[in-house]
């Protein structure tokens, strides 16, 4: 079983991103479940999602409390939030930054979601959109495969920037 | 066809299918989801019913009463503070003797103000004469919604029933979701009972002393018939659709020296603990309750029993742990975890087996005897 | 308009000797006819149909818990729509079913716009419980829970429906039968929420010998305690025997004095109630000129 | 439908008893002073004054509301005697 | 004083001793009786609370909760369709630890229509949080709402408390009622979390899935904690007016074979039954459950048992029975009488226990299998 | 009236960035001062405050139930009352928790004099739940349970509590915070029942970007779809800006125009609330005129 | 124990009549109980009310199915109700009634209540009020001691007119 | 007062934890071209300007009002490089 957090703010799509993920996950024959903590907090706290992906039925709810990938959508989320926690010692973690950096002493594969998305022009009510971009790195970095990821993507989506964006990011991400 | 869905979806997915005449709700988190995909669909005309955004989920009761008894067939979700808002009705529903379906998402009731998984709402309507169903996967919330609208509107039942799904454990996630074609498996709506104005009757007039408990005993006597009904709309939902369902859904069961029984999604955790206590060498197996409502028949005999219950009924006990022990007259260890959305892992759900003590009542996660 | 011989109500109901609110609902289901289907909230018209096996009542009645006559009502109608059915849903509730426990729900089916007529009749008390103030009892009156007379004015039920901006409101009273009458076939004419208030005196309940039950809901008109009045798509008529109560009514004290009800009643609160007499007289006449 | 399911009732005459019992006066009406006015049988809460102004003993409850109506003084309540 | 009084009056006359702050009541039958007397009370001046004449009972328990945490005694009294609807505020209340006393006239739910008496709507409330105490004669109703104040305020308990009177059979019954002068025998009222403006709190805010449970865990070891707290008021309540009470009521039970279990004034009746048994040479004893939550400890090992629910849970079974069969993982005669005010004689009563089979449910006064 | 400098909500609540109920929320905490309660029902306020152990409202605040906040009110201005205390109770409440849900507690305690403020703070949908329509969800707007717009008019709440009489009634917007502080103050100054009813702005629900919070809130003054005034013992005053507005309204389409959730209005929709701003201001007018 | 059934309509004083009875027999130093059977009904219809006295307490609650004493405050429910049923053998009957009469083959008492009341002017919303007068009559009868008739009569009245109507019953009644 | 019996909540600054993480962008005040007119601060639905005009940035959401709301334009909205 692969297990995946994401750390994000609410109004980011984190939770879509999640769900994007677990609808390729099926597409690549895989099952999978995606699933957010809902805190009560109206939009800008942060806020964490989940994603299961395994060969056969997963049967469990409770929070993955050992990710092998942590994903951040919002790198402000790091200053109050220890996104490192439970990380597996071989997991990864992909962070939304213009620029490289370490986590917690481990290098982090980035991209600029937040450039991609103001690129293509996926804006919402004033915040950038990430979910779909976010796919697109992740499939680079070989969670699920790109083409499933555009299958999902254009599933949940009919804007076709969605689609752009996946692109962008899968050839922008530095693993 | 093969897509991906949360748990408040595929509810709403199912209804749709069932086409209601009229559907009555009122949102409630986590139950919202429900309530604007309908409106969704009905905006986009993929249903054609009528749907009634009322002021409340007593009036939503009240709507789905008015609306069933004129002879359509009706849904509504609610959850938590909006079905407890609605005790009243449902004991009308029930009483006046309409199949009304509605989804219920599992949330603790407060204060503390809390919006997250516990059984305590639906628990506590267990007597209403409601049927009382328990999912615990995406794909068993949309199968079962659609076996609600059979089971209810049988001939033999025309008692309303209640889908329960855990509050954010269920209603939002995301799992993969196999949709069907209904084609007749929901028969056409029909209520013996309907408003007819050309044969005026009187619903609802007072019952006096000699006749009243004849009517509750008729609620009774159709919880019973309700039995074989279920048993009915199971096997011919595999026979149509290829997934089976019992009353209570068995894991490992057989030969099991212990096992865990619960309701929703821990049923399904609970399995994941069976697992991992079958490599220590411990034969534990997990039984979920699926319908509550009428009381199911368990094969537990000779088994040590581990009650979860993700509810309370205070100065008395776990509410499942001791119907379980009413019918069985056995002693179990009553574990009460899970309430108000603590967190319950199946790490957990296998110490608790590990740890049982027959005949206790335990806790998780607080200092005993404070 | 001919009002119909045929009776709905078979008889008899079981409700006291000398009730107006029966008399009422005598004319409103003259108006209706056989295609309704009346919803009741607990009242006294719950209990008056009579006991299982039997009703009184000749067309097909809905009893439905005290705080949801309208939600019901919402409910039963649009399943009658998507049927197909022309049947039309009245509501019959007393003013406790209305203004107090009621009001949630009316509100909301008013605010949705819900194809229905909703008849408030209105005895000014809890007649079913054995007379307890309601919202609706007014200033002065004694009832089993105000044994010293209410303090608090009546709730302007009128008013708070106004405010729904229904396209059919209208007062009545059981004194008047063929003018309700004439309301009830006017409003099921119109699509939408229909409102009718009806006034209707209680011989128990507001203490005076049966036989006066017209008569007192004469003297109410006449007094210019209740107006008599409709407002057709927001246009205001206030209907004869108010139009001439407002030019010399009686004395409200002709009114008060017939009841046992106010016995302890002030002085200062009868003439408070004169005065708010005056002012509802002014406000709806104004209306009524075009002038508000 | 099943008729022992529900509490439902089916309209019939007289199904509170015959309310005639209740009475302590009766309406006895005058036909000479009568002018058909209708008045009695408009005003009778229970509907059991006929057109042509025939009271139903069986189920007049004895109000007064009648004789307190008529125009023409027609109607006296008097004592029953039973 | 010795003088003549109904169970409601009874009631009424409790509440203006105990002086509470505040009231808030609806009227409902068979209620009714109580709210009016009240308003004479507070109209006379005989007690100088402010009354609040809400326009639901939804509202009424709002108001004493109001009421309740800003400092002062609260009282209401409702019935069935009342208590129905109050649901929600029901839970809140014990959520919100407020020590609100209620007297619940015990009615039947509809539909059918129905004012008689019945326990299930007090029982559908029995996993609130309330303390639950039913009473079967006047004299017993009085005594008893005295004592759930000083209980319910007590500071190890802080739940509020329910008090169930048969309707009809015991809210309209004339008996002789001895009263009491209460002097201190209900502390003043004190409530740790009352509202102070000059030290603000937040009540009843979010309590997350970590916190949750705490709170509801707190609320049943409270419940635990009343047991004592109801020993000493009871105790204490001998003491001073000589008249004493238990958690049940026993008649006759030591040297029973056979023992009827009920609640509310079908356990008086029983105890003619018992006499009547008796002398029939049948060994048989009456225990009345007084203080159905927190659940009591009953003593009945070894003996045979016939429990009378006068309420039911559909699709399950007679609650009593069933909590009872629970606790003591015991087979009972289970007995359905009484629902919708049927009338049970202490002949039906001895015929139940002369007729009975262990571990079979019945419906007196119903074609079984019909 | 100098506002004074004390903040009683300690920074920051949890609130939305550019939540215009908020800032009301601060207004009307600086004019309540330190001696009040705050009742408040599940709405975004009962959430925002914090999670268990902490909040961010410095001042006492019962969380209650949806339906109940004026019940629970009345039940504590008693309770404080009969300990001789000088404490106050404020509602703030949503349109929900007043329009909807809780307007069966909301006009009883009115009708019933209870002596409290009751506040509803009116984002004009159910905010907190993810912007479901609410009965003051404004005609031609979309929320998620009206995805093509709301086909009912919004719930004409201030006529509704005008007709329950009470001593003081007034709107503000949560663009003008003196006005509402001002408000605030008077209401508290007098005896009985006062209703202040706040139009507050929301962003997420109503779309528009955060900063255009207050531009919003004075686009709807400017324009006449909300007017400012209140109602001192029946007597009406409109206050300034609204009084502008009568005269020289800024067109309505600058209003509708910067929020998303009028994309889908019909233009049929508009012009029908432009011609109810017309008749609410002259009635309006009329009645601060004196003329009714 | 003694037991009495009271036929009458709503609004006659049934209910009270039972009390006053019950009340006179705890002066006289009884246990007693007295009970309604309440229909739902408005005020005209028939209601029956229960009374029991002993010298013990009282535990029974269900209705009266021997009575030792059949009350009948208003003769025309004898038209539509059986008062006769399950009265004891050695039961008696009385009768609100101005003349003599059998009852099912059974010599009633008789008193002029109605009568006694008008007489009095014991009259409420248009109808004679019953309840004390009969207290007089049943105690010439040996139910209760007039003296306790009476001391019940003022505890719940404070009306003069209740004793004087007693009073007459008592010295006016047949039996 | 027993601490754990009830969900209650005390006063405490930062309750929601620092809110001024929720930014994306974040108001700038030009010192010169401000006149003190106190819009920004009155206008906060946050509170979090101070009288004499500093931003609070531990709290500051950045929803852009002050600055749509500064007669002077005296306020920029400048993206946090977080
Ligand atoms: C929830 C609930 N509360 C209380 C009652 C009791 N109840 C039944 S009818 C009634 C009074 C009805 O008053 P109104 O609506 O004025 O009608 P009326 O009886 O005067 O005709 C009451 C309090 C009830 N049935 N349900
Ligand atoms: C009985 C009940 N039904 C539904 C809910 C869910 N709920 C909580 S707040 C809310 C909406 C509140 O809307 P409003 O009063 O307008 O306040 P806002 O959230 O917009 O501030 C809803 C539907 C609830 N808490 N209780
Ligand atoms: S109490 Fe009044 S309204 Fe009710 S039945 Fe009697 S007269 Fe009619
Ligand atoms: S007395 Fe009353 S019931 Fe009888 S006929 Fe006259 S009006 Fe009708
Ligand atoms: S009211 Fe009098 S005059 Fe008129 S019809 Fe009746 S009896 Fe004749
Ligand atoms: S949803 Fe609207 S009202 Fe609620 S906190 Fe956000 S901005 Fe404020
Ligand atoms: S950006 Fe918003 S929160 Fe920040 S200081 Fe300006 S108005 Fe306040
Ligand atoms: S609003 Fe602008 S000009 Fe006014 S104080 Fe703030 S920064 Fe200065
Ligand atoms: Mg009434
Ligand atoms: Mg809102």
């Amino acid at each position: 079983m692969y297990e995946i957090r994401i750390h994000s703010r609410g109004g980011q799509g984190g939770v879509t991103a999640a769900r994007l993920l677990a609808l390729a996950a099926f597409r690549d024959g895989k099952y999978a479940t995606a699933f957010p903590f809902y805190g009560a907090e109206r939009r800008g706290a942060p806020v964490v999602s989940f994603v299961r992906i395994d060969d056969r039925q997963i049967r469990v709810y409770s929070m993955i409390e050992k990710p092998d990938l942590v994903i951040v959508l919002d790198s402000s989320v790091m200053e109050t939030v220890d996104v490192m926690h439970g990380l597996k010692p071989d997991g990864k973690i992909i962070v939304n930054s213009a620029y490289p950096l370490e986590v917690g002493g481990k290098k982090a594969s980035t991209v600029d979601l937040t450039g991609i998305a103001l690129n293509v022009g996926l804006v919402v009510a004033g915040s950038p959109v990430l979910n779909t971009a976010v796919i697109g790195a992740l499939a680079k970095m070989g969670t699920i495969s790109f083409e499933s990821a555009k299958q999902a993507i254009k599933e949940m989506f009919s804007d076709e920037r969605n689609i752009s964006a996946a692109s962008l990011a899968f050839s922008e991400v530095n693993i | 066809m093969l897509t991906g869905s949360t748990g408040n979806k595929a509810v709403a997915e199912a209804v749709s299918q069932a086409e209601p005449g009229v559907i009555a709700a009122y949102p409630i988190t986590p139950q919202t989801e429900i309530v604007e995909q309908i409106a969704t669909y009905v905006a986009e005309g993929k249903i054609g019913c009528e749907y009634i955004m009322v002021e409340s989920e007593h009036s939503a009761m009240a709507a789905c009463i008015g609306a069933s008894v004129s002879g359509v067939r009706t849904f509504t979700a609610t959850s938590s503070h909006g079905l407890l808002y609605m005790h009243e009705m449902l004991n009308w529903a029930a009483g006046a003797r309409l199949p009304i379906v509605m989804a219920n998402v599992n949330r603790a009731p407060g204060p503390g103000w809390n919006i997250w998984a516990e059984h305590t709402d639906s628990l506590q309507e267990r007597d209403t004469g409601w049927l009382q169903v328990y999912v615990s996967t995406v794909q068993e919330a949309y199968d079962t919604t659609l076996m609600a609208f059979r089971i209810a509107e049988h001939a033999d039942v025309l008692l309303p029933v209640m889908i329960n799904l855990d509050g954010f454990l269920l209603s939002h996630i995301f799992q993969s979701l196999e949709t069907v074609h209904i084609e007749d498996y929901i028969p056409p709506f029909s209520l013996p009972h309907m408003i007819d104005t050309k044969a005026p009757l009187g619903y609802g007039t007072l019952t006096g002393p000699e006749t009243h408990f004849k009517f509750r005993w008729a609620i009774e006597r159709s919880m019973r018939a309700a039995r074989p009904v279920i048993d009915d709309a199971q096997i011919e939902f595999k026979k149509r659709f290829g997934r089976e369902y019992g009353k209570v859904d068995e894991y490992l069961c057989d030969d099991a020296d212990v096992i865990v029984i619960s309701l929703g999604t821990l049923g399904k955790e609970a399995e994941v603990a069976v697992d991992l206590l079958r490599s220590e060498g411990i034969k534990a197996g997990s039984l979920r309750v699926r319908w509550l409502r009428p009381f199911p028949s368990l094969n537990i005999s000779g088994k040590e029993l581990v009650v979860i219950d993700r509810d309370y009924s205070f100065g008395f006990g776990g509410i499942l742990a001791n119907e379980i022990k009413a019918k069985y007259k056995t002693d179990v260890f009553s574990v009460i975890a899970g309430i108000g959305g603590q967190e319950v892992t199946f790490g957990d759900i296998a110490s608790f087996v590990r740890d049982r003590r027959l005949g206790t009542e335990y806790w998780f996660g607080v200092k005993a005897n404070v | 308009m001919e009002i119909p011989k045929e009776e709905y109500i078979l008889r008899c109901t079981s409700a006291c000797a000398g009730c107006s609110a029966s008399l009422a609902l005598r004319y409103v289901l003259k108006a209706c006819g056989p295609d309704i289907a009346l919803v009741v909230p607990a009242c006294c018209t719950s209990v008056i149909q009579g006991i299982y096996p039997n009703t009184a009542f000749n067309v097909p009645v809905y009893n439905i818990a005290f705080a949801s006559a309208a939600a019901c009502a919402s409910g039963m109608i649009a399943g009658f729509r998507k049927q197909k059915k022309n049947t039309k849903v009245v509501v019959f509730a007393g003013d406790g079913g209305t203004v107090d426990i009621g009001i949630q729900a009316m509100s909301g089916a008013f605010e949705r716009g819900t194809d229905f007529l909703y008849i408030c009749y209105d005895n000014e008390a809890y007649g079913n419980t054995g007379m307890q103030r309601s919202g609706a009892t007014p200033l002065g009156a004694a009832t089993t829970t105000t044994p010293a007379g209410k303090n608090e004015w009546k709730k302007d039920l009128d008013r708070i429906v106004e405010a729904h901006n229904p396209p059919y409101l209208a007062t009545a009273c059981s004194a008047y039968p063929k003018d309700l009458f004439n309301k009830v076939k006017k409003a099921l004419s119109i699509k939408g929420p229909k409102f009718i208030h009806i006034l209707a005196p209680c011989p128990p309940g507001w203490r005076y010998p049966t036989e006066k039950s017209v008569e007192i809901g004469k003297l109410a008109v006449k007094s210019g305690v209740w107006v008599l009045y409709e407002r057709e798509y927001g246009k205001l008529t206030i209907n004869g025997p108010s139009k001439a109560a407002i030019i010399k009514p009686s004395p409200l004290s002709d009114y008060i004095k017939m009841q046992g009800r106010f016995k302890t009643a002030e002085a200062e609160q009868i003439s408070k109630m004169e005065q708010r007499i005056l002012a509802n007289q002014n406000r709806l006449a104004l209306e009524e000129k075009g002038i508000c | 439908m099943n008729e022992d399911i529900l509490a439902i009732s089916r309209p019939v005459k007289g199904a509170t008893g015959k309310t005639g019992s209740w009475r302590v006066f009766k309406p006895v009406i005058d036909r000479e002073a009568c002018n058909q006015c209708g008045n009695c049988s408009m005003f009778c809460p229970d509907g059991v004054i006929s057109e042509d102004t025939v009271v139903d003993l069986e189920f007049c409850k004895g109000c007064g509301i009648c004789a307190n109506e008529c125009p023409k003084g027609a109607i006296k309540m008097e004592r029953e005697d039973k």
